[in-house]
């Protein structure tokens, strides 16, 4: 395969956009089926270019102009995440009605989403990520610009962000590519910078951030889209920056604060979603919830944990799917993706989420404690999802855009996927992991049958599948009439929840006493800097010759 | 570079007289654009800052001639003041005398560019309503890039070393100033008009940055951030005098895009600017590419209210903007090819 | 040439102090004589040439339009006294003190008449006198490249010459044709 | 692949038979069949549920045998690197909300259950931090005296919990208006893995013999009948003396655990 090739994820969605904008322009629009082509195409050539080699692709086209070459590169970890972004994206492109406009910008996303991954070093990844971010809010206004979105400023905080991290080696270490930076240029500063990125970018704090607000708008079209191509590049982030560390971050306590955010970020969620009033808003806090799992195993930095999360991550990439094609519905499909959602055992999340917590353990020291809480959180998501399987649907969406056989469909692959666990691992996590870290002996293996960790082995064929049968006939044996929709009331509401949004009110709230108002007037003062008043001028003048005699 | 910030104004100019609304008569356009664009080229060729500032003069007093709202000598107030800084700042760098007469001269350069241009702290009266060809905006917008390019050229060559830090200082120092007050200005200014010129100033603040950090990845911020100004903001906000006059917000997708060309986000051109500003600060003083980074957040707010106060582009503004766009995120993409033909 | 440099002083004091069109005119033809006297030795005697030309053509055009006066020193003109004073005796100081080698009056000359005109831009409110400062401005900065270390030929001082005759042409013509297309309802 | 096929099989006869769901069943069933007599004060046959199995027992079920097959029992088919103490903590944990699902009314105090909940929690795990080991027989084993304390202490803990998570604290659901007794089939299927796990976790595992099995169903069966024996105590005595153990105490005791936990990590740094 010539190494052009690996254009090919990015090109085929630019070209489908290109393809759709000009049918659109000249009055055609051509429809999901072929909007949704295009994503697809790049998820058949991200397959063909990583299936049959399997091993690290690389294409350098020159310099772009600010101090980064065009360098695409397709490893285990861009596969991975390819997926991980695209499929979803491509599951809600195809089925979703939308206008061309719509349809365009949802797969030039795509395309810069992919770039992102496929970026081979830092400074491309943020311009592809930016341009993502870009594409993302143009395209939840153009939907309703009235519905809840991700604030733009953080957005691009978080890419300058990386930007800045990125120049930062490279002036550094001469180069920002990911194979290529030195180890002792990932310096504290520089990967805090990264991690913010990160944490920003997906949105990664304890509050109600956007993947959780975009869930509450009218319309889920945009929404499902974004989560599905914004929300796993945080992450990226924080899985690339291993490599840039060989294997680790520069120091321990990054590994203990982001292992303990990701709690937080987790219980954040469980307890949003524990006193949701209805099953929508249940649902908004899942991938938040996820995410915070994940974030807590990917940020321990070992072999295992970073294994967990990306399968962690993997479900998520699914959830975000199936979430995005959910009616606000009762029924089956509710249901599935409840059980789904909240890791009843033997689903895919079940497994991540046991194998999370067992490497929380495993990382040794007081990393336990982590594991002990996100147990925790993962009972207080059980309550909320057996909560949640009574409330009332929510506001209804739009019928168009929901498929509830895919989404239960989608579901229920999450829930039978659990004995594949390990084949999940071995063709997915595990090479992932070992592109970005050094693998010790014994601390992760196994195979399609089992997960071998360095104190337990999950058996998840032979465990799984006939739990899966007993679930099944369990389940198709009981009768679902007895479950009650009803509001009900929150197990606790936090006493400081609405502080925040409190604190933020009275700040926009917060004007200056009429008695000190004559002392700034701001309008004065503006007249004063913009009125081209000769003394101010002279002013100015003085004030400079005065600061170079300093 | 001022060669390739020539042919940006004159592609700018092209692109203002193609795709203006048909009712704006285009030939008047054309004939002052083209007047200007005589001058800017004489300003690019002209072998000594003696002649620059002298064409200056004959640009500021066929521009202050203009029917305007404003008094003539009101007009010609901002830019005979930086005739005469100018003048003086040269006059004091050829002088032998004590260190400190190089730095006064380092002021009256950069004062007298900076009053130039229309700049904080040595702003221009500005009228609304006034036509923008008789308005600072050609100034900042027009004129304002090649003739800062030029200016800091040949400054370069006669400041000496000893000023040269005061000189790159100044630069940063009031290029930060009008990158927060032109963002916070343009921000919660209460006229869309002004809210547009102080826009200009917000991204001038950077490119000042970048020129006085006076390293190549600074002056190649620069000039992404001037062609920049020149390719997108200065087209759109001529396309967007109609709907200012309407005031009539609206929220269509485009209005974003807008919004992101004007806050620098990727893919458009500000963001390699701004990589590239992070990055010239980074070599030079991490500190000052942190407050960069937190200024550069400013931009958002301001974007998005100019990006509103366009209206919808139809018919031939339409393809105005859709070419601007494009040319932007050529830029934002891939710079290269304008900083290899600008030496940098 | 300090004569020359004293005579630039007092032509400029004068544009600064008259607001008549003889005041501003004779102020011109003297600021244009200290000039041109001052150019000569620094390897512009082309350039001297050029600057007494075009001062002389700005002042005649000068004198012709404005109020028929003198106008020298109305009412309330004690600012523009101190100025014209302060002006005069800060560049003297500059000239002559604090910068070193040869050249002091044009050091002297060109810095007063920058100075000074750059004030009487930014004070004054009318057109006529603000066209003879910049007149004046423009024979200043013909002259300035003198200060260099290496001759700096004719050019300037001929664009300089050049602006001071035309720009007192220029005014009215210009207005006009701008006046109905610019200011368009549509916006550019 | 006839590994495999073996591997299922065993893995489904350890979830069917031992110590899986008859296992747990039989257990379970003894034990309400004590439960009921003890509270309604003398033996008679209960009455077994009639209806239909809701998709709480299924889950309850599902969950019940996958924990059950992680415990330390003799004979156990699956083998001892292959359990985990997560997995079957986790399990239990989906057995005790499980009803919430039907309706809010069937789950008595459930602020107060989560923090019980929470506590036995830390009471399963807390044990495994210092060790960083899963393993549950290994947990079971470990004697080194200077985890002894944290291990008492998780102990205790998670006996004080065990009434409340098996419902044999005074409260009552507001929904349950049932007049007759019924085998609570959930709760019959939670005995044996709730008790099961005490014993593997705080005492020595037991060989693969007749006395270690013996020796295992004997303690499980003590923490069964003490279960009982304190919840006939508390049902006498009514939700004052409950309350105060769950509202007063455990919360207070949960947190000194948690202080003993980590003091122990800090000292065997």
């Amino acid at each position: 395969m010539p190494s052009i090739a690996l254009l090919a994820p990015v090109l085929l969605p630019l070209i489908a956009a290109g393809v759709i904008t000009a049918f659109g322009l000249s009055g055609f629009n051509l429809g999901p089926i072929a909007v949704g082509a295009g994503a697809w195409a790049a998820v058949l050539a991200l397959l063909v270019l990583w299936i049959p080699l399997r091993s690290t692709q690389e294409l350098s086209l020159g310099q772009l102009g600010f101090g980064t070459g065009l360098q695409l590169r397709l490893d285990a970890v861009a596969f991975a995440f390819g997926l991980m972004v695209l499929v979803p994206a491509a599951l809600v492109l195809t089925l979703q009605r939308r206008n061309w406009q719509e349809a365009a910008i949802g797969v030039l996303g795509v395309a810069a989403a992919m770039g992102a991954i496929e970026a081979g070093g830092v400074v491309l990844t943020a311009l592809a990520g930016g341009t993502a971010a870009t594409l993302a809010i143009v395209q939840l206004d153009a939907e309703d610009v009235r519905a809840p979105r991700p604030r733009w400023s953080m957005l691009l905080a978080a890419w300058l962000a990386l930007s800045w991290a990125g120049v930062i080696l490279q002036v550094r270490s001469g180069t920002a590519a990911y194979a290529a930076v030195p180890v002792s240029a990932l310096t504290a500063p520089v990967f805090a910078l990264i991690a913010l990125a990160g944490l920003m970018a997906s949105g990664l704090v304890p509050w109600r951030s956007w993947p959780a607000e975009v869930w509450s708008r009218p319309s889920l079209r945009a929404a499902g889209l974004v989560v599905a191509t914004l929300y796993p590049l945080g992450f990226y982030l924080l899985v690339r920056a291993y490599e840039m560390g060989d294997g680790r971050y520069p120091q321990v306590a990054f590994h203990a604060i982001l292992a303990s955010l990701g709690v937080v970020v987790a219980l954040g969620a469980a307890v949003r979603a524990q006193s949701a009033t209805t099953r929508r808003g249940f649902f908004a806090e899942v991938i938040p919830g996820i995410g915070g799992f994940a974030l807590m195993t990917v940020a321990l930095g070992t072999p295992l944990g970073l294994v967990a999360g990306l399968i962690t991550l993997a479900f998520a990439a699914a959830m975000t799917a199936c979430l995005s094609l959910l009616p606000d519905r009762a029924g089956p499909a509710s249901l599935v993706t409840i059980a789904a959602a909240v890791g009843l055992p033997p689903a895919l999340g079940f497994g991540a989420r046991v194998v999370g917590v067992e490497s929380t353990f495993e990382a040794g020291d007081f990393f336990g404690f982590i594991g002990v809480g996100g147990t925790i959180v993962w009972v207080l998501w059980m309550v909320a999802g057996a909560r949640a399987t009574g409330l009332p649907a929510g506001r209804g969406r739009p019928t168009g855009e929901t498929f509830p056989r895919v989404a239960m469909a989608v579901a229920a692959l999450t829930l039978v996927a659990g004995p594949a666990i390990g084949l999940i691992q071995s063709a997915f996590a595990s090479p992932a992991q070992a592109d970005v870290m050094p693998l010790p002996a014994g601390s992760v293996g196994g195979g399609l049958m089992s997960m071998v960790t360095v104190t337990t082995v999950l058996p998840v064929v032979a465990l799984f599948v006939p739990l899966l049968i007993i679930g099944v006939l369990a389940y198709g044996a009981a009768g679902t009439r007895l479950i009650r929709t009803q509001p009900r009331p929150p197990l606790f509401n936090l006493p400081w929840a609405g502080a925040a949004a409190r604190l933020r009110r009275a700040v926009a709230l917060a004007s200056m006493p009429e008695q000190y108002r004559s002392i700034l007037d701001l309008r004065a003062l503006e007249a004063a800097a913009m009125g081209g008043r000769p003394l101010i001028w002279l002013a100015s003048l003085v004030a400079l010759a005065f600061a170079v005699t300093r | 570079m001022e060669p390739e910030l020539l042919l940006a104004a004159a592609a700018a100019l092209g692109l203002a007289v193609v795709f203006t609304p048909l009712r704006v008569p285009r030939a008047s356009l054309l004939t002052w654009g083209l007047l200007g664009l005589a001058g800017m080229a004489a300003i690019v060729i002209a072998p000594s800052l003696d002649l620059v500032i002298l064409i200056l003069l004959v640009l500021a007093v066929l521009q202050a001639r203009l029917t305007s709202n404003r008094e003539f000598v009101t007009r010609l107030r901002a830019p005979v003041l930086a005739i005469a800084l100018l003048a003086l700042g040269l006059a004091f760098e050829r002088m032998q005398g004590p260190v400190v007469l190089d730095r006064f001269g380092a002021v009256g350069i950069v004062a007298g560019l900076v009053a130039a241009i229309g700049l904080l702290p040595y702003v221009h009266e500005f009228d609304p309503d006034e036509s923008v060809v008789a308005s600072p905006i050609p100034w900042m917008a027009f004129i304002g890039p090649p003739l800062a390019a030029t200016v800091l050229l040949q400054a370069n060559q006669v400041i000496p070393s000893d000023a040269g830090d005061a000189f790159g200082a100044m630069l940063i120092g009031l290029g930060l100033l009008n990158m927060i007050g032109g963002s916070l200005g343009s921000w919660r200014t209460e006229n869309d008009a002004s809210a547009w010129r102080y826009s200009f100033m917000a991204d001038w603040g950077l490119a000042m940055c970048g020129f006085g950090l006076a390293i190549a990845d600074g002056r190649s911020a620069a000039l992404l951030m001037l062609f920049s100004i020149v390719l997108g903001r200065l087209p759109l906000y001529l396309w967007s005098r109609q709907a200012l006059r309407e005031k009539v917000p609206t929220d269509r997708p485009i209005n974003l895009v807008v919004a992101a060309v004007l806050a620098g986000s990727a893919p458009f051109a500000g963001f390699p600017a701004r990589v590239l500003l992070l990055r010239g600060a980074t070599q030079l003083y991490w500190p000052l590419a942190l407050v960069l980074a937190a200024g550069m957040l400013l931009w958002l707010p301001s974007s998005l209210r100019l990006g509103r106060s366009m209206g919808v582009p139809r018919g031939r503004q339409a393809v105005g903007v859709a070419i601007v766009l494009a040319l932007n995120v050529l830029l934002g993409v891939y710079p290269q090819p304008l900083l290899t033909l600008a030496g940098l | 040439m300090v004569e020359a440099a004293f005579v630039a002083w007092v032509g400029a004091a004068l544009v600064v102090l008259a607001d008549g069109r003889r005041g501003l005119a004779l102020g011109l033809v003297l600021l244009t004589a200290g000039l041109a006297v001052l150019a000569s030795p620094a390897g512009m005697a082309f350039g001297a040439v050029a600057i007494a030309a075009g001062g002389l053509v700005a002042a005649g055009q000068c004198l012709r339009s404005g109020p028929a006066s003198w106008g020298i020193m109305p009412a309330g003109s004690t600012p523009r006294l101190i100025i014209c004073i302060a002006s005069g005796l800060l560049a003297l100081w500059v000239a002559a003190s604090v910068t070193s080698g040869t050249g002091a009056p044009l050091r002297f000359a060109v810095l007063l008449v920058v100075g000074l005109m750059g004030a009487r831009i930014l004070i004054s409110h009318e057109p006529g006198a603000v066209l003879a400062a910049i007149a004046s401005l423009a024979l200043a900065l013909g002259v300035a490249p003198g200060l260099a270390a290496t001759s700096p030929g004719p050019v300037a001082a001929i664009v300089g010459a050049l602006i001071a005759a035309g720009v007192v042409f220029v005014p009215a013509g210009l207005a006009r044709l701008a006046s109905i297309p610019l200011a368009d309802k549509d916006g550019a | 692949m006839t590994q495999v096929l073996a591997a299922i099989a065993t893995h489904a006869l350890a979830l069917v038979l031992y110590p899986g769901l008859v296992t747990g069943a039989m257990f379970g069933g003894l034990a309400e069949v004590a439960w009921m007599s003890a509270t309604a004060g003398g033996w008679s046959w209960p009455e077994l549920p009639r209806r239909r199995p809701t998709p709480v027992l299924a889950t309850v079920l599902v969950c019940s045998i996958l924990a059950a097959v992680q415990l330390a029992a003799p004979f156990n088919p699956v083998p001892s690197e292959e359990r985990s103490v997560v997995v079957a903590a986790v399990a239990l944990a989906f057995t005790a909300w499980a009803e919430l699902a039907l309706t809010v009314e069937l789950v008595a105090e459930p602020r107060l259950l989560l923090i019980v909940q929470f506590c036995w929690l830390l009471a399963v795990l807390g044990p495994a931090v210092q060790p960083e080991t899963l393993r549950p027989q290994v947990l079971g084993n470990v004697l080194v005296p200077a985890l002894l304390p944290l291990k008492v202490a998780c102990g205790v803990l998670y006996l004080v919990c065990l009434p409340a998570l098996l419902r044999l604290w005074p409260f009552a659901p507001p929904g349950d208006r049932r007049t007759r007794r019924r085998v609570d089939a959930a709760r019959a299927l939670c005995w044996f893995p709730y008790c099961g796990l005490f014993t593997t976790l705080f005492f020595s595992p037991p060989a693969d013999d007749g006395l270690g099995l013996l020796r295992f169903f004997g303690i499980t069966l003590i923490v069964a009948v003490v279960m009982i024996g304190v919840g006939f105590v508390m049902q006498r005595r009514g939700v004052v003396l409950a309350r105060a153990v769950y509202v007063r105490a455990i919360a207070p005791y949960g947190l000194v655990v948690l202080v003993v936990a980590v003091g122990t990590s800090f000292l065997l740094r």
